[in-house]
């Protein structure tokens, strides 16, 4: 049972306008998370809302589990009010997570709004290796990019808006990137995680420029572990669960 | 106190009425790291077919108030990569294994019961009846009555297993649908598959279900679906097996009290892995502190005057 | 940006889509504490018969997951009270009143619709057809396509006021049932009424309701009502007022893309008092933020493909 | 819309193992509230459970409007832990109140359990004059008894164990106290709210020794405001609403 288990809420701070960091307390039987991997948070006591909602884990620190949320409907209005010392009921982890890049690759890993926080710990992993694509509407709705800093390589911004690094999309800052002339070509690895439209772009130049790529997709579901077929996506072996088969699948197995 | 927990569903013997809905509890395996399988009176795994089917496009679904949406689309891995893959796994439990299974057509239902009957580990069969029924023009099996006691009585025939017919609570007089079922030979009644609904999402002013609509189960149902219960215990003699909403273990006392001599966990799965068993331990301090001693007492206790 | 929110209900044109639900809202004078009665579309009364009503023993309510039950068994003044104590309050405001009627006879139903008819300040009829019918032996005249037509046929000859007819929602076919209402001359259909429910107490061992069983309203049944706007929309020509369980601007949206032309509030006035007025200062909202000039260009929008 | 108003709540903290003291800040528009009446309280924001909760005035002080509530079901259980500073949607006062005594007459009051919630400010409005009959299962379920004590007249407390005052019921203590001979026999009139049980002795005694008593009924509720048709007891004159024609019934009225 030690991917089912109750956990203490040891902080949940605003990080922005609308982004809180959940800390939860979490016993020492549950397996170590791996980046990439999600949760099943439960939000409330009554039955409305009635599921669990999946988060990343964003970082694994002494403190315990952190998880970053947006606060977007009922679900996450209502966990953010949740008090630290109170105890919630918790699944994880679960599903897939990024493979390792082998030793000569230079890992490119692509965060778009708040799929910062499926990508941040694998950041963190690779400890200087990876070149960071980070995208977000404004200079304002850049999370966590000071402790990215400290992580990663290089920090390559995109902002629709300019106001903070390139102006335009990550997926045109990637292109730009990797058409550069240079020889001998690096071997990269792409891993990203963002929204539905950035990850099928991210997976056509992965294609273009024949390199591998880990994308982490997202459905809604309500099991989280494999049992209801709910959060499927259509992959090359037919509809595929989020949950088990996925959250990161190689992009090459995905049927856009 | 010594309690006496076990019910009969027809010739079936469960140590104690509470069982997993199809659908909501994967084929087991899933389960098995957050509970000990052998505690649960049945398992009902997800709805089989003969051939494999695809199911529905995403999103399949979507929440709703003390609820849920689903539109699965009936995806399955078909009967014999079951039998080959997974019932190997449950047979290594000491509870009883019901297969959930559906057709397209009558042929198609009776060929998967011929198919299932035959396989050592499989303690019962639950028809699904909820489904289009291609051959009648899509109309649904469960729905007419004349047609639902047409693909009962083929099933009847084409098996030995103890058979669970398991209704639709889409329709005008549950009742009706009961007796036909029970005279077209089902030993005992499953009741109730989800409700048919719909959300639209205003911003895309589109269905949020691809599938457009969907069953909806959970908390929200469960008033409909005692009462359905309820009425079904009055018009048949078989065993009715009650669903809908059930979360604790008053949900499922509430059942035994309308009529049902079993109860399925369903939707409960998702939000607490171990739902069966906190609902199997409740039902056991109830009995203590209301001094039953045979669970079979309940069934139907809301029915005296 | 000039918006125009004005629909019409048959010969009837509402100022907005914004109505309350019959039993939900009294005779209307009990909210006129609370909002402007004025600013509603229409307000629909407390159902009415011929004769008053004594109703059904307490309890008559009980909550339920984001629900409630009733069985208030239609309890009220009778049409002449109605007449004589409340009409003269309400058509000091600037509102449409429609007035819901049931009868335990055909021949009930037509006399209490032809004494209604002519009564100044009565703008239209609603017919319940969701309760008993003691000519045919206690079935229901809202679930038997026969009998539905016959009472409907018969009302219809009876009035010449808008005659709206409310569906009950514990059909098979909702398709059908409007369609057979449509035929038989409705001008309008109210979709969906209370769909039939139960909770039993643990403790007692008896259904929580004195009547046992109760009509569940409120979020819980949403989705539901959704997909029966839905279908019905696509069955009809006639306008559909949508109805279970909004309780906020976007739910009411939900039924609009849905097929209504307009929707009616109910167990949300119990909840929020104002609860009428936020969701047509929300439903205004929308359109000013989606550029939605005309309320009648949303209407069926989720047909779409 | 002076009766439909948002709360911001200034204390909500136990009194007792489950009771707990409520006290709403309340705005001016408010009409005064009188003892008898109650108030429909939300007690969530979602939408399980759903409706409002009807609770006794217990008490107005310059603090605002307080309510005392037994922590029983859903309801109860989430309003506990709201806390000091949040808002709640309120509906009220609602419903008619105990009429006062003339001045010659004696009134006695009847308190079972969670009833002292609906007449404690009756006897302090009729500061000194009241005789309190006050009953509850055991000395520790007194609630507000030192309360109490500064704006009775005489409290006589029953307990089902004895563990303080009579041991018995407070029907038999109040049936016991009417028997007592005097003359002339004084003028009296009874106030009681508790158990249906409770209230229907006290009716019977009432007409036994031909006092006007006036009772507290409860039933459940769904709007508060006489528009539903929920809460009716029945009386002389069929069904009645316990919201509007009611909580507070002449004793005689109610057909038991
Ligand atoms: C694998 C995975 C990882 C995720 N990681 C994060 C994370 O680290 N941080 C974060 O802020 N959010 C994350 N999400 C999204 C998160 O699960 C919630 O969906 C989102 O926070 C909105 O929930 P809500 O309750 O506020 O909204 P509501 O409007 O109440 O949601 C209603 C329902 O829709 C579902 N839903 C809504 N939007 C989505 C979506 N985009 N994807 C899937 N389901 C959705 C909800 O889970 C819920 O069942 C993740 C989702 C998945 C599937
Ligand atoms: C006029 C009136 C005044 C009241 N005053 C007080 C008071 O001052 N203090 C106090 O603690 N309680 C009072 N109550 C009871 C209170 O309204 C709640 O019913 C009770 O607190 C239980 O609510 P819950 O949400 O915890 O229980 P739940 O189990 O969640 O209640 C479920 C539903 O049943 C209803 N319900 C349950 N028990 C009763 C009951 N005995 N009477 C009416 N409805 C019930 C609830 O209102 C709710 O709709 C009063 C009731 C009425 C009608
Ligand atoms: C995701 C999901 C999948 C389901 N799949 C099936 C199925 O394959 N066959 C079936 O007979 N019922 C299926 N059901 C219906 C359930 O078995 C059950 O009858 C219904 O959900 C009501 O119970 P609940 O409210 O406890 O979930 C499914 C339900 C859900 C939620
Ligand atoms: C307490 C109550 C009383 C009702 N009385 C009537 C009635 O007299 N006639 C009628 O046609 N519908 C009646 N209804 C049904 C409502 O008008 C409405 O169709 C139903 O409640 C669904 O809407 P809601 O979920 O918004 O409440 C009643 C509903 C409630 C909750
Ligand atoms: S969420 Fe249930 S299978 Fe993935
Ligand atoms: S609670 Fe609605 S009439 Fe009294």
């Amino acid at each position: 049972m030690s991917r089912y288990f109750k956990a203490e809420i040891r902080e949940n701070r605003p990080v922005h306008t609308v982004h809180n960091l959940l800390t939860l307390n979490v016993p020492l039987s549950m397996p170590e998370p791996r980046p990439g991997q999600f949760f099943m948070v439960e939000v409330n006591k009554g039955t409305d809302p009635l599921l669990k909602r999946a988060f990343s884990l964003f970082r694994k620190t002494a403190q315990g589990v952190q998880i970053l949320y947006r606060i977007r409907g009922k679900g996450t209005e209502i966990l953010k009010d949740m008090k630290e010392g109170s105890e919630i009921e918790v699944l994880g982890p679960l599903g897939t997570c990024y493979p390792l890049p082998s030793g000569d690759t230079i890992p490119l890993i692509i965060a778009g709004g708040i799929g910062i926080a499926s990508v941040f710990s694998l950041v963190e992993q690779l400890s200087g290796r990876a070149t960071v694509f980070y995208g977000a509407r404004t200079k304002n709705d850049l999370l966590m990019h000071k402790e990215l800093k400290g992580f990663a390589k290089e920090i390559l911004v995109s902002t629709d808006d300019g106001s903070a690094g390139q102006k335009g999309t990550i997926a045109d800052s990637l292109s730009a990137f990797l058409s550069r002339p240079q020889s001998p070509t690096p071997k990269y690895r792409i891993y990203a995680c963002g929204p539905h439209p950035l990850l099928k772009i991210v997976s056509e130049i992965a294609r273009e420029f024949k390199i591998s790529a880990n994308i982490s997709m997202e459905e809604h579901m309500a099991c989280g572990i494999g049992a209801c077929l709910g959060c499927v996506v259509r992959t090359r072996d037919g509809y595929t669960r989020v949950c088990k088969e996925g959250p990161v699948f190689e992009a090459r197995e995905i049927v856009w | 106190m010594t309690m006496d927990l076990s019910v009969r569903i027809g010739s079936l013997e469960l140590k104690n009425p509470v069982m997993t809905a199809s659908g909501t509890f994967g084929y087991g395996e899933e389960y098995a790291e957050f509970l000990d399988l052998s505690r649960l009176g049945a398992v009902v795994v997800k709805g089989l077919s003969l051939l494999p089917k695809e199911g529905n496009p995403p999103p399949r679904i979507v929440e709703t108030a003390s609820g849920m949406l689903n539109a699965i689309g009936l995806q399955n891995i078909g009967i014999q990569r079951f039998i080959d893959e997974k019932i190997p796994f449950l047979r290594t439990y000491d509870t009883k294994v019901i297969v959930n299974f559906f057709g397209d057509s009558i042929d198609e239902y009776v060929a998967a019961a011929e198919r299932l009957s035959s396989v050592e580990g499989i303690h019962g069969l639950e028809m699904n009846i909820s489904c289009p029924n291609k051959q009648a023009g899509w109309c649904i099996f469960g729905t007419d009555p004349r047609v639902t006691a047409q693909v009962v009585s083929a099933v009847r025939k084409a098996t030995p297993l103890p058979l669970i017919v398991k209704l639709s609570p889409n329709v005008t007089d549950i009742s009706l649908m009961a007796k036909v079922a029970e005279e077209a030979g089902a030993d005992a009644l499953s009741v109730i598959n989800t409700l048919t609904g719909m959300v639209i999402d205003i911003k895309t002013r589109k269905p949020k279900l691809a599938n457009r609509t969907g069953g909806l189960s959970g908390p929200a149902i469960k008033p409909v679906a005692v009462r359905m219960v309820y009425e079904v215990f009055k018009a048949v003699k078989v065993p009715v097996i009650g669903m809908g909403g059930i979360m604790h273990p008053d949900d499922a006392i509430e059942f035994l009290l309308a009529g049902a001599t079993a109860v399925a966990v369903g939707t409960a799965n998702f939000v607490n892995p171990r739902a069966t068993i906190d609902i199997l331990d409740g039902i056991m301090a109830y009995m203590k502190d209301e001094k039953v001693e045979d669970i079979n007492l309940l069934r139907g206790a809301a029915h005296a005057i």
